[in-house]
């Protein structure tokens, strides 16, 4: 790190401490979490793009998987919904992916030619029917149980934090099959292929009520340890009396205590991501991951395996954001499908890579936590700017009309803020080296 | 004694067209009571808006966070969509003790959401509408009837009630599909619901969004020709915008045989915004409430007003409509009862919901015609 | 003495801090071939470069026709009549052979059509895949379509930075031939060559560049008969 | 059986909207198409321009209409199209040269610039909402249908109508001819190849004496009038909020996609792909099949293969398995 | 080593490589010559992996590779350097070479997280062999300039410098002499005969200089139109009819300039 860079990192520090003394502590915290979150989201990322040049653009995916880990985890269960087509549910789906490997058989054990493409037709057909025949019942069984409030399988109820890893697995697991699916793809195909897949996987939150309420959402979700709850706070005797030995007021006391643990555990999860990929960079496996980025046909020349190597990383790196995706949820304490927009969840992201400098791991820590920032402050400053450009005008139908627009200044700033920072460093603010 | 509310709604996102015009309502009614110059002793009170981008719940808590620490606001009113409004509560009005009335947040499960007391709507949940749209239908003689749904908690809630207290009649659901709010195109859906077919295709959306583009569409295709259009569809927009193809059509949306209804269209009217835009009446009675409520309650704080919301908001006690503010204020002031009607009727049940009793209108010639209510 | 045709006078300049050229001078006169040789990077594609306009030099200046250029920009220097064919990436890869061709007489507006017969005169091959995006093509049928495609601008002076690299013997013999014929109708040729002995044969003057400053500066002859530009840079 | 009243069911329903959508995506998808074949970057801004445009055209219409001037049975706002089309160049000129000019000199990735379109798209977003709002704005006139269902149930004296809108008829007759155009203008213009070779290689086309400027200045009034285009047929035949054109960024992208990214006629082609797939796979056959057998074998169910809520899901599904076969698109697209 | 029978290698109609059947003897450089675009280069691509055959075998030591991807190819011990220089651009000239050797220890993640000790000694063993082949290339100043940066033919030196840093049984050259400075060439010519002589490297070299040629080869093959055309010892070849019509020519027309 030289100079250039823990200027950098301080001028970021100085916007979150410049935020806690003018707006309030409890605000910068509370964007701090976010920032942390997707710094590391930002750090999966780059492991793909920055290392192996894979343009994934189906972050928004695997960060809903990681919520969806949350429910299955840390939801209560449901034990009339399971008892009313949890197994007929599990059995479907076990059948639904024996029928994609027996497609998969057909398709490598035969011979090119039309009695393959004939078996291959009847086995999807005949399997996707039924498939459709053994699941549809049970989604229906499941789903009538109460549908106003549950309606759902339910989860294990087990404790929030357990759902982080899981959350990684998740979607390493659907990594690894859109991996061995698209990854023959280059650059801006891979690009929409991931874009669409993220896309399904947000439809299938949606529209299957049976696995996490679909858009009737999952609320109530419970934090994860030793996260406590505000209220719970305010009224311990030990916590008023300690609030109180430092004169602080109990609410702002509990929101804020709460706040800070939030920020770390993320930081503790970023830090030890961070150590772990800059290690990983180092090292002859950060130096194969760039030759394959420069030039693959090459880099299999020279004996590297880019197809295992190009999953390798995304596996891991959508695990990263898997991760960062339950940590997000078990934070807001429910999953709502509607929330998962490709802008907030995948360009944001990519922003912060770029703009942070792609290949550099502190690059994307700086762009995660400054546009993170960024995005959350621009709802105040937006409108702020528009009403001191309005000031100066004189009374009538253009002030009123602008200042009626005024909550557009918010994406409108935004992205003002970004051409300005991207054009005071093109190539990223802290560059790869 | 001054009070500052917060309104928390999607300026922009999917409901960007529909909030200003909820902001501008909540903010008549804010100023309708600070300037009668009657609030707690000659307090005024003061608003600031925040963006919940109806979507992004990141966003919106910290948005809330902002209104909450920073500009200490008392009271929010809002958030508009189910989703951040669950997240507001538990991540910012809870800690924070802080009280919120959403008008539009119709989100059955938000009924049982822990809130502390501190949560309130004056939308009727959507569980309630679809009993009414049902006996509606029923009563006008509909054999089977097809749905399409915006894919939210509102949209799925209520169909899934409107179909369940269809089929209860003895009805018959062709089908119950979703549409996805701002998408380029509806042909698959309408394609879908024409082959279905039914006698009334109900479209449980928004007027300016997904939903208008399926009776567009529907029309246009010559689908369907009679709609049933819930709450979330009413508006003159939809009328100006499909004309006299709509004639015929008929559908719900909360409100009671009361005059507040027309006296808050003057009151808009005269604002300047439109009061048949879609939550508007919801918006003025939310931030009327808290402000009546702070005035029995005698105190800003929310853990006070919050026990007195459903006092001003039910019977017994003097009806108060919209532009009588004032009055309520001196009514509270002089120790007597009030009964807040509002531009909606509202009658707060249960857990601080609005109880939906609904009024019937049949579009005809090209305007809404009240039939009746229930 | 006379200016000559081309001059780029005491260049000194580099990619970034660090400067390659160190007050290289290199000139041609009207219809002469000059040719440039030199180790592997020497600095003589920089000093192409530098003629050409596509690199900021510190110091020194080019002259064409005696006036200073210095200032113009590549697509000036092309209005002006000269031509270049770079080292690598000299092709267009995701246009047809005729295209490519066609690209080279981007400026010029009178007929075309006889500038092409004659270059698929020179270079058959080209004209068999005149269909076939460049870049499917061989490496030494791209560098045909290189210099077919310099040659297509018309110049009056050709700058080719190692043209016969990966051509066959018989093709890079053509070549020459048809460079010596393209001078002798008074087109300035400045060429940098690695099959050095050939290209010196048909020079009228060679330059010895060495780390980015001239070496040696002779007619061709007189260089191919040095022993040690011999031993030390060609080859011996 | 009736097979007659069958073709038209499906005519109605699924053929004419999907190719009057497939259309509208097709010309949309043209200008990302062209500003990546020649520019190299995906430009998320696209939507935007869209909106900007349709945006200035809605003022134009206003102004003609308020001049009492129409266009027959044809939308006025066809009038307004060329008003639109020099406001918005003058905006993609304006902000070339304030932003997208200083990264080409730096010779930045593609991935830049693409964050930087990102920015450019939150810009125009805020500058279109704020000039017209966010609300719906419905501007057609002249005549709606050049047939309704009605119509033709009464002229051909079938069970089922069948409706064409003038907008749906437009719509496709102008995609037809722009594309043709504009693939005549790539192919066969000088003007038109040296923007290819610019977007082949930026320095080569410098030493064959192409003014980048020039081909730079063409390739944004050309993405200026395909989607003031696109933008206002599709506005025309739907209707304009600013919100919707930005989500068609993502269909549109996955059009050029699939077509072959920097291909025109791959952009065509993959508009009518994402169109048809997302109507034909979830189309519920209930009607059609009702009356093809007889009466008492039409299905119950609505004889679907999926659920229109995974509209979106297959043409997703469909856009990769074309790309698993076609790595590059229809049309062999560019990549890298 | 490499049998190469009835190889064919279409583009569409057209056929690059149209039968060809050769035979690389263990322990030969054998030059490979032809016209330009004769289908040297398709054929080397065809061995290595990079492209798929349309019919014909490849066997290498008795054992058919026909279509096997290269990374595998690689490690049987068959490298290939490209005719249009592949470097790794962001990389330093350095890294360039360092990440030949296979099976790097560090190449585990594993290994990078928690045995560094392991990685840092092995880094440094390739370092040193690196730095070695760098000296030999006469491109030591250049070890830490990124490999974007270094001219043509110090690109092509790279090429070569890589086949260097792993023991192989067989090296393809694709033109390595194109743009490398003749006296260089001459160096890097006998460094092919030791690495032949010392550790029994086989080569398949394509080139056009044949002064390069005659030094090192035997035999030569000589390619036209995607078959083989002549095969023999150099002086064999270079006297063919045939090849002196399709390849090698009369020499200049054009002997004297003479300025008009
Ligand atoms: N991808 C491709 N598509 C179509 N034709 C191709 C492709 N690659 C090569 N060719 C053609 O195949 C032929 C053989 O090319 P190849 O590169 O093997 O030639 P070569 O013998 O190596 O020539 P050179 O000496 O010029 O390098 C050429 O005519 C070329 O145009
Ligand atoms: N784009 C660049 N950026 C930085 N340095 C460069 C760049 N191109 C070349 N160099 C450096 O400049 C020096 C001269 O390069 P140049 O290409 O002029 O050599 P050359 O004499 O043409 O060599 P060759 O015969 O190998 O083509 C080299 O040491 C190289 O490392
Ligand atoms: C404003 C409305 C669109 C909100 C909707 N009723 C919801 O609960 O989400
Ligand atoms: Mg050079
Ligand atoms: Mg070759």
């Amino acid at each position: 790190m030289n100079m250039r860079n823990l200027f950098l990192f301080a001028l970021v520090a100085a916007l979150y401490v410049g935020t806690g003394f003018f707006q309030s502590w409890n605000l910068a915290l509370n964007i701090l979490n976010l920032g942390l979150l997707s710094a590391i989201m930002a750090l999966g990322v780059n492991m793909q793009w920055g290392y192996a040049g894979l343009f994934n653009t189906g972050i928004m995916g695997f960060a809903a998987l990681g919520g969806l880990a949350v429910v299955l985890v840390a939801a209560p269960p449901e034990p009339e919904g399971w008892a009313a087509g949890g197994w007929g549910i599990m059995t479907g789906l076990a059948f639904g992916i024996a029928v994609i490997v027996a497609a998969t058989q057909v398709y490598q054990r035969m011979r090119k030619g039309a009695a393959r493409n004939l078996a291959l037709l009847a086995v999807i057909t005949i399997g996707f029917f039924a498939y459709r025949a053994l699941f549809d019942p049970s989604v229906a069984a499941v789903e009538s149980v109460n549908p106003a409030t549950a309606g759902n399988i339910g989860g294990l109820g087990l404790p929030s934090i357990l759902s982080w890893p899981l959350g990684g697995v998740l979607a390493a697991l659907a990594a690894w099959a859109i991996g061995k699916v698209s990854l023959g793809l280059r650059s801006d195909y891979l690009a929409i292929a991931t874009l669409g897949i993220a896309e399904i996987v947000i439809i299938v939150l949606k529209n299957e009520d049976w696995l996490a309420r679909g858009v009737k959402n999952m609320i109530g979700l419970p934090r994860p340890w030793p996260v406590p709850y505000e209220v719970d706070l305010q009224q311990s005797a030990g916590f008023l009396e300690w609030a109180a030995s430092y004169g602080f007021d109990p609410v702002s006391a509990s929101t804020i205590v709460v706040k800070i643990l939030y920020a770390m555990l993320f930081a503790v999860v970023l830090l030890a991501v961070i150590w772990l990929s800059e290690r990983a960079l180092n090292s002859p496996w950060g130096r194969m991951m760039r030759s394959i980025r420069d030039n693959e046909v090459a880099a299999a020349a020279m004996g590297k395996d880019v197809t295992r190597r190009h999953l390798q990383v995304f596996v891991i790196g959508s695990a990263v954001v898997g991760f960062a995706g339950a940590m997000m949820t078990s934070m807001d304490g429910q999953l709502t499908p509607g929330t998962y927009n490709p802008l907030r969840f995948t360009f944001l992201i990519w922003v912060m890579v770029i703009v942070g400098g792609s290949g550099n791991n502190w690059g994307a820590v700086l762009g995660g936590l400054l546009i993170g920032w960024l995005w959350l402050i621009v709802e105040s400053v937006g409108p702020g700017v528009m009403s001191v450009v309005t000031s100066a005008m004189s009374e009538g139908a253009l002030k009123s009309h602008l200042i009626d627009s005024a909550a557009h200044m918010r994406l409108l700033t935004l992205g003002v803020i970004l051409l300005v920072v991207l054009r005071f460093s093109p190539r990223g603010l802290i560059p790869e080296k | 004694e001054d009070a500052k509310i917060g309104i928390i709604l999607g300026f922009t996102g999917p409901l960007e067209s529909i909030t200003p015009s909820m902001a501008a309502s909540a903010e008549l009614a804010i100023k309708e009571v600070s300037d009668s110059g009657k609030f707690m002793g000659g307090g005024t009170v003061t608003s600031v808006r925040a963006d919940s981008t109806c979507i992004d719940a990141s966003a919106a808590t910290a948005a809330a966070e902002r209104l909450i620490t920073v500009e200490g606001v008392n009271a929010i009113m809002g958030a508009d969509c189910s989703g951040v409004t669950g997240s507001v509560l538990q991540n910012v009005a809870r800690p924070n003790g802080i009280g919120m009335i959403s008008p539009s947040a119709t989100s059955p499960g938000l009924s049982d959401a822990e809130d502390d007391g501190l949560f309130f709507r004056t939308s009727p949940s959507d569980a309630r509408q679809g009993e009414v749209v049902a006996e509606i239908l029923t009563d006008r003689g509909v054999k089977s009837i097809a749905v399409s749904y915006t894919n939210n908690d509102y949209g799925k809630g209520l169909s899934d009630s409107i179909a369940a207290a269809f089929e209860a009649k003895g009805g018959k659901v062709t089908a119950n599909t979703a549409h996805e709010d701002g998408k380029a195109d509806y042909s698959a859906e309408v394609a879908t619901l024409a082959s279905a077919g039914g006698d009334v295709l109900v479209v449980a959306g928004y007027v300016d969004q997904g939903g208008k583009g399926i009776i567009q569409a529907s029309l246009d295709t010559g689908a369907f020709d009679t709609f049933y259009l819930p709450d979330g569809m009413y508006g003159e927009s939809l009328i100006e915008a499909i004309g006299s193809g709509l004639d015929g059509t008929y559908g719900t949306i909360p409100g009671t045989d009361s005059e507040g209804a027309a006296k808050f269209a003057e009151l808009a009217t005269a604002a300047g915004f439109d009061p048949t835009s879609s939550f508007t009446g919801e918006s003025y009675d939310a931030a009327a409430l808290m402000l009546l409520a702070m005035a029995a309650a005698k105190s800003t704080d929310s853990k006070d007003w919050i026990t007195k919301v459903m006092d001003v908001a039910n019977a017994p006690g003097e009806k108060i409509e919209p532009g009588q503010l004032g009055h309520a204020l001196e009514l509270i002031a002089a120790g007597t009862d009030i009964d807040y009607v509002g531009a909606t009727a509202v009658e707060l049940i249960g857990n601080g919901e609005s109880a939906g009793s609904f009024r019937e209108f049949t579009v005809t010639d090209g305007a809404f015609v009240t039939d009746g209510f229930r | 003495m006379a200016e000559p045709f081309l001059i780029g006078e005491r260049m000194t300049g580099g990619y970034g801090a660090a400067d390659i050229l160190h007050g290289c001078t290199i000139a041609v006169e009207k219809g002469e071939i000059a040719v440039i040789v030199g180790p592997n990077g020497a600095g003589k594609s920089t000093a192409m470069k530098a003629v050409f306009g596509m690199l900021n030099l510190r110091s020194g200046h080019v002259k064409l026709e005696g006036e200073d250029i210095t200032a113009l920009s590549p697509q000036d220097r092309v209005a002006k009549g000269m031509g270049f064919v770079p080292q690598t990436s000299n092709i267009f890869t995701s246009m047809t052979v005729e295209e490519n061709l066609e690209m080279g007489a981007f400026l010029r507006r009178d007929d075309i059509s006889g500038t092409m017969e004659q270059i698929y005169d020179l270079f058959p091959i080209l004209k068999e895949k005149r269909f076939q995006a460049a870049g499917e093509l061989s490496g030494g049928q791209r560098q045909q379509v290189a210099v077919g495609r310099a040659l297509m601008t018309k110049p009056k002076v050709l700058m080719l930075d190692e043209p016969t690299a990966g051509v066959s013997p018989i093709v890079m013999d053509e070549l020459f031939d048809r460079i010596i014929e393209i001078a002798r109708a008074g087109i300035s040729i400045l060429m940098v060559e690695q099959n050095a002995r050939q290209a010196l044969e048909i020079a009228d003057k060679g330059y010895v560049l060495v780390q980015g400053a001239n070496r040696f500066t002779d007619t061709g002859q007189a260089l191919m008969q040095d022993p040690e530009v011999r031993r030390s840079f060609l080859g011996g | 059986m009736d097979i007659l009243n069958a073709i038209v069911a499906f005519t109605n329903f699924v053929f004419i909207p999907a190719t009057a959508y497939g259309a509208q995506l097709a010309l949309g998808a043209l200008g990302a198409t062209l500003v990546y074949g020649i520019l190299r970057f995906s430009n998320f801004a696209q939507g935007d321009t869209m909106a900007f445009g349709t945006m200035a055209t809605i003022y134009g219409t206003w102004g003609l209409q308020a001049m009492g001037v129409s266009f027959g049975p044809l939308p006025t706002a066809l009038l307004a199209l060329p008003f639109g089309i020099l406001v918005t160049v003058g905006l993609l000129l304006a902000t070339d040269f304030s932003v997208y000019r200083f990264y080409r000199k730096q010779k930045v990735a593609p991935t830049i610039l693409v964050i930087v379109s990102l920015g450019v798209m939150f810009v125009m977003n805020g500058i279109t909402r704020i000039m017209i709002g966010v609300e719906e704005q419905n501007f057609t006139d002249g005549e709606r249908f050049v047939f309704t269902a009605r119509e033709f149930k009464e002229w051909s004296g079938l069970n089922e109508g069948m409706a064409l809108k003038t907008t749906q008829a437009v719509t496709i007759v102008t995609a037809v001819l722009v594309v043709a155009w504009l693939f005549w203008f790539l192919q066969k213009t000088r003007t038109g190849k040296s923007m290819r070779a610019f977007s082949d290689n930026e320095d080569l086309a410098l030493l064959s004496g192409i003014n980048p400027n020039h081909v730079v200045r063409v390739t944004w009034i050309l993405v200026a009038i395909l989607a003031t285009i696109a933008g206002v047929l599709y506005g025309l035949d739907k209707s304009f909020k600013p919100f919707t054109y930005f989500q068609l960024l993502l269909p549109i992208f996955a059009a050029a996609v699939v077509g072959g990214l920097g291909n025109p006629l791959g952009a065509i082609a993959g508009g009518f792909v994402v169109a048809y797939s997302e109507v034909f796979v979830t189309y519920a056959w209930k009607k059609v099949i009702g009356y093809l057998v007889p009466a008492d074998m039409a299905p119950d169910g609505l004889a679907q293969l999926m659920s229109t809520d995974y509209k979106l899901a297959v043409s997703f599904i469909i856009l990769i398995i074309v790309l698993l076969f076609m790595p590059t698109g229809l049309f062999k697209g560019k990549s890298g | 080593m490499i049998s190469v029978q009835n190889l064919h290698k279409k583009f569409g109609a057209f056929s690059a490589v149209d039968g060809a059947s050769l035979e690389i003897a263990t322990g030969s450089i054998t030059g490979l010559i032809g016209p330009n675009g004769a289908g040297k280069t398709t054929l080397f691509n065809v061995i290595a992996g990079r492209l798929p055959a349309s019919s014909g075998k490849v066997f290498m030591a008795g054992e058919d590779i026909t279509g096997l991807p290269p990374h595998e190819l690689f490690h049987k011990g068959l490298l290939r350097t490209f005719q249009i220089a592949h470097e790794f651009g962001s990389m330093t000239v350095r890294e360039n070479l360092m990440m030949v050797p296979e099976n790097q220890a560090g190449e585990t993640l594993w290994n990078t997280w928690f045995s560094r000790g392991r990685v840092a000694e092995e880094e440094r063993r390739i370092r040193d062999q690196a730095d070695e082949v760098l000296d030999f290339l006469t491109i030591s100043h250049l070890a830490d300039e990124k490999a974007a940066n270094i001219s043509g033919g110090q690109k092509k030196l790279l090429e070569l410098g890589r086949t260097m840093m792993v023991d192989a049984k067989i090296v393809f050259l694709d033109e390595v002499g194109a743009g490398v400075n003749r006296t260089l060439l001459n160096t890097i010519g006998d460094a092919i005969v030791r690495l032949n002589k010392e550790r029994g490297y086989t080569f398949c070299v394509i080139e056009h200089d044949m002064d390069f040629i005659a030094r090192l080869c035997d035999p030569v093959i000589c390619m036209a139109e995607g078959k083989v055309l002549a095969q023999g010892t150099v002086d064999e070849v270079k006297n063919d009819e045939r090849v002196i019509e399709a390849y090698l020519g009369t020499g200049l027309k054009n002997k004297v300039k003479s300025n008009a």
